[in-house]
């Protein structure tokens, strides 16, 4: 039992923190957000040159890190600083699969930020369900030919790729049948729009759309382990980035307890406010070790993994709430607007529920997979 | 005990019914239903159809050209056009400088103003919070100094609502740094146009310029402006924050919202069934609900005593947390029901007439937004922290 | 629309007030728990000279009351006194469900407390199915033949007759089928034992048991809807009862607050304590509410009724346990105490929860009920 | 980062188990799992049954005897005997006044009061708290004053637990009332027998008679029996209260709790199904299982550090309060599950050996006894209150 970081992941998350510091300004973040693409171009070069995005693969893949706590190291960064560069769409997802299922050739761009890959894999009507795939893929002549609707595809604008999920057999809701397809964006038809807490995603019309043979990843029909392997990653990355943003909600919070005054005295001396910030605290240190657990188990036996996937992803819905709605109330008026770095960190972690499950969807879920 | 309305309350009820199915027009209930942005023109349009039937101004005895509605019958009044997503009455003018012009404003004061709020001529928006005040309002700072026959006022004021949309402002000042904080500070009206004045608008969680900040930089503003006697200003701004407390439960609101939170439920896919069918997202609505029904009936009952002539006192405070509590579920639920689609925010989609097409469900961002926009409930008008504290002294004797 | 009571209410609310408070001592209760019959013979002839049993019965049925809101009034009234005399077992259950069956010669002997009848309905295997009866009736020469037994019949030993339900025909939880009969206890077999809160109760065993014809009450296989509509009215007492409780829990507390001391000043004083103390009035007030949307829609038509009774009673479990667990920690050591005033009204009102349904079985109970 | 244990700590583990599957009594076993009332006897038993492995003492070095473990390891024990169903170890000797005497005992008082300890010689209770002084220790009103040889000891002490089975206790006097409360404090060690000592029990919600008030009038206590020197008790108070917190979390307990509750709604019918498919309780049993598995890690996480010899500071007080609030929930939930038969009370048949049965399933009544018995876990060793102003004050610094 050991809860330190190597030498290697401390000097990755202090390199990556200063860095973050440097770097990530309210005004870089507004224009990202005002930006056609909805990116910094910046940031993402100084990421990838930083060897942040090498840190999300294997030696083996060709990347220098790759387990789940480098992920939870480099996403709680992210998160502390607010940033929304797509890390987690082009790297943990996109790139994990396409590592997964053997098209490495694409991972050293990848790592090196030159090919970006979005990933187009939720559709209208699927909500929270991994296997959710109404998306067909029928084989013709000389590849295949797609049917279907994807919805908010993050970072779209940004790619240059795009990894889609399409049914090559089976019903909608099946696991099996399930297969990836790599796409250039140049052509597609699609609507991005802006998103709550930054970035552009896009809706992604893919009806008819026609690809060669070799626009197939992996085998037909076989992606769903990797997929939801890939998704158990996708909500360690997520949670860990969420516990950032706690963090500095929380010191955000707290500073403004201690300067903050009225009727005579800062705020923070009102005994009802110390304690239910203690109570956030409490939460936040709960967030930390729900990050840990999942971190922990992500290569462990899928029933293992995906109950702490469930289990973690709950617990920062919950906590995430509290620490948005009690952050806000207690900055008061200020903590509404969206000038004040406090609203755009809110309105980020209340997002994070929007994503890969939301809090009754794992409840159900740890149910299910606890009666197993 | 008889939980129900009396014949002539049934009566009044039907009369309201009736005036909006005749009246409201369909083009602004589908706006205030659908979660769109309300333009300036749209209030005072809907402001001049309530106007017309006397109904602008329920809580203002007839001889100003109120309704004079008693408490059950403006509670009646807000039930029917809240569920029918009638635009909210505008409360500056209405609901807060009204009443206090009526008890403390002089003759010419009344000829003048009154009606011009009653016809929509003057649209006013409140200068009482400064930027770190808080709750604490009578930490006013903006001075104002007499100069012969102006008030020489400097100072920033904040959190003003919709004042983007105002001509005419009315302002606690600080005319005395003597005594309590309490006692230099004095109650003033000011022309929105007057040189020194800017106004800057604050964009909110949910990407609205609701509110806004108003600096006065030497601004000369006329001494018969200046509402009852200086100095005793705190007296009319208390008189004023107790008048802003009608409706503080927001009963019809949390109605509107339940009903808008069960329909969304309904429509949205979740797996093999409706969310609605899901048991944990059931249990959270219907719990909301039970909370409502029993808020509803606390409601009733102080209106009750204060239609019997008791002054409410601690109990608003009840009510207002309560109040708030379930509003607040009822937007957090709702954001919760619209899933991956409370994501995508574009901002255009809310102008009427504008030809861009919601992402996903035209109710997902409108979810959203209401659910970032109401965390104010539990922070303007007195804060929930505020209205314990109250509860604490005021009932428990703590 | 009309929240005052009726001059008549006001007197009985005032007179039985002022009666409880000038009788009921912990002496009265400890002992009335340890007598025999876990009841006070002097308490319940007082409450019955009082004419507060015939409070629960309509002018018609030879009470002078009988609605809602004299249920309601003289159950927090009790309620506030801490008393546990089975004035809701023998009064709103055995006696309404008598006097709506046509046994109105019974009732005057009820209303005098001279005749005590127990209800014996619930069995080990019902939970809170109020349609539970697995208890059969078998028509024999000369009248019934009961099979089963029959769980927590409160205050059994302190009654001289039992209303029992049995099945007389359908399935263990078909709503048809049930009827009552009413025992005289001389002869039953049974065991008691003391309860949580006070009082005492019977696991009756009525195995083989006859009884005559004449035992019958009401048709045969017909007492559902009577069952139904007597188990709201019960709702409704135990629900303002839980409302007394609260009250007194709160006076307690209020008081504990502002006289006791710790690190130089009154507890009250601090306001994380002061916060709190609001939310429990707060919920208190809603508690209020919920009675009085209750017994205001008894007799209303049977969906509205019924929905009235899963959200009064939720509401009720969930301030219940609220009051109780912030009064003892606001208390201390102290509201651990069984001597302490507290200790029984805790374990009362958090008994509440365990009759008639609790708070979960309710809500989903509401959920059904509002989509029907 | 390594979430498991080491091959050194499952090897330990290991050994644990295997003693506990050879020497704990079934018979003790069973009453501890089936909630029945523990004698003094059967503590006795067990503490023996340790001593003779060395493992009673687990907190103590080797040299007085203990089991010096570290940390980790101690976790590891008390994960093992809790799920084991051991009855506690009896805290008061070996866990708060070994680790004081020997650090500030003398040579003669280590010599002759921690061998007595370990072979049962003595059983020790607490004497701490006052009437009216809840968490606020430092104001201590028993007095103790010096008269030659012995101090003559007056007051009143509370709260103390298992007292009715103790010989000797350890005090709190106050022999100073010169300086601040907590500068006239001294640590007094005092043989129950003295006369001028009452004990009487104090009967708690679950009707037991779990602690007692103990009286002092004109107790003669030898001077030797001081601890340290006088007047300086509150730093060996804080210190003992320091020792107190090991398995502050109770991860044990809550893991043992929730077993039981799982195995009870697997049992218990509600309608066609049982309670464990019931989706609403299910969750709250979920949710309150993901709440433990994150506190048992943040938990492991604290003892690795204090294993790397970091003190442990205001985290402890996290852990006193998660874990209190998931051990109280799990006792709320279990009380739920049991339904109707939470009511009956038959005190009798918690007594090994009493033909009394039950009413209802034999799991109905600990549940409700727990449940009032552990409200105490938010109370004691430091109220959740005053456990949140250390954190207010230690991490947040506000």
């Amino acid at each position: 039992m050991n809860f330190d970081l190597t030498d290697e992941r401390q000097m990755l998350q202090d390199g990556l923190r200063r860095y973050l510091r440097e770097t990530v300004t309210p005004d870089l973040l507004a224009s990202a957000t005002e930006s056609e693409t909805g990116q910094s171009e910046d940031l993402w070069t100084g990421l990838a040159k930083m060897g942040v995005i090498g840190a999300l693969f294997t030696e083996d893949q060709g990347g220098f890190g790759g387990a789940g706590f480098d992920l939870a190291l480099t996403f709680e960064e992210l998160g502390r600083a607010g940033v929304f560069e797509p890390l987690l769409e082009m790297g943990v997802l996109s790139g994990g699969l396409l590592a997964e299922l053997g098209a490495a050739d694409l991972v050293e761009e990848i790592i090196a930020g030159s090919t970006r890959v979005a990933f187009a894999h939720g559709e209208p009507a699927g909500r929270y369900e991994l296997s959710h795939v109404a998306t067909t893929a029928t084989a013709t002549a000389d590849g295949w030919t797609l049917h279907g609707r994807k919805s908010i595809v993050m970072a779209l604008p940004f790619a240059s790729h795009v990894l889609v999920s399409a049914r090559t057999s089976g019903d909608v809701r099946d696991t099996s049948g399930i297969s990836l397809f790599l796409l250039p964006v140049e052509g597609l038809s699609f609507r991005d729009y802006p998103l709550n807490g930054g970035g552009r995603a896009a809706e992604l019309d893919l009806e008819g759309v026609s690809v060669p043979k070799d626009a197939l990843i992996g085998h037909e029909g076989g992606a769903w382990d990797a997929l939801e392997h890939s998704n158990a990653r996708a909500v360690a990355a997520i949670s860990a980035e969420a516990l950032g943003l706690m963090e500095s909600i929380r010191a955000l919070t707290t500073e403004y307890l201690q300067t903050r005054k009225q009727f005579g005295k800062p705020i923070g001396k009102f005994q009802a406010l110390q304690h239910r910030m203690a109570d956030v605290l409490i939460e936040i240190e709960q967030a930390r070790s729900a990050v840990i657990n999942l971190a922990g188990h992500l290569e462990g036996d899928r029933v293992t993994r995906e109950r702490h996937v469930s289990a973690t992803k709950n617990l920062i819905g919950r906590v995430g709430r509290l620490v948005v709605e009690e952050s806000i109330q207690m900055h008061g008026g200020i903590g509404m607007t969206e000038e004040y770095a406090l609203g755009h960190l809110a309105k980020r972690l209340t997002m994070v529920d929007h994503r890969f499950g939301d809090t009754d969807y794992h409840l159900e879920r740890f149910i299910r997979l606890s009666a197993a | 005990m008889d939980l129900n309305y009396t014949d002539e309350q049934k009566a009044f009820r039907a009369e309201v019914r009736a005036f909006l199915e005749d009246k409201l027009p369909k083009r602004l209930s589908d706006k205030v239903a659908g979660g769109k942005r309300l333009t300036k023109a749209d209030y005072e349009e809907w402001h001049a159809i309530l106007n017309e039937r006397g109904w602008l101004a329920g809580n203002w005895p007839k001889e100003f050209g109120g309704g004079a509605l008693d408490a059950v019958q403006r509670h009646i009044f807000e039930e029917e056009t809240t569920s029918a997503h009638a635009p909210r009455i505008v409360p500056f003018g209405i609901a807060m400088l009204g009443p206090v012009l009526q008890k403390f404003g002089n003759d010419a004061q009344k000829a003048h103003y009154l009606p011009r709020i009653l016809n929509g001529d003057d649209w006013w928006c409140q200068g009482y919070s400064e930027p770190g005040a808080g709750s604490d309002l009578a930490s006013v700072k903006t001075s104002a100094v007499r100069e012969g026959e102006h008030y020489i006022v400097n100072g920033q004021k904040t959190w003003t609502t919709l004042g983007q949309y105002a001509n005419m402002i009315f302002c606690l000042v600080r005319t005395s740094k003597a005594g309590k904080p309490q006692e230099g500070i004095s109650f003033l009206l000011i022309d929105m146009d007057t040189p020194g004045i800017t106004v800057r608008p604050i964009v909110l969680l949910d990407g609205e310029p609701e509110v806004n900040e108003v600096f006065f930089d030497n601004v000369k503003v006329p001494a018969e402006n200046l509402v009852g006697e200086e100095n005793k200003g705190w007296t009319y701004a208390k008189f004023l924050l107790t008048h802003e407390r009608t409706n503080i439960a927001g009963v019809g609101f949390a109605r509107a919202g339940l009903a808008s939170l069960k329909r969304i439920a309904g429509l949205e896919k979740d797996g093999d069934r409706t969310l609605i069918q899901n048991p944990l997202f059931a249990a959270k609505m219907a719990q909301v609900e039970i909370d409502l029904m029993a808020m509803a009936t606390t409601n009733l009952r102080i209106l009750a005593a204060a239609a019997a002539g008791q002054a409410p006192g601690a109990e608003s405070s009840m009510l207002k947390i309560k109040g708030t509590q379930i509003r607040q579920e009822i937007n957090a639920l709702t954001r919760q029901a619209v899933g991956p689609y409370a994501m995508p925010f574009v901002s255009e989609a809310l102008d009427e007439g504008s030809n861009v097409e919601p992402v996903g469900p035209d109710y997902a961002m409108p979810a959203t937004q209401a659910y970032f926009n109401n965390r104010k409930l539990s922070i303007y008008g007195g804060s929930s922290e505020v209205q314990r504290t109250i509860i604490s002294k005021a009932i428990l004797e703590l």
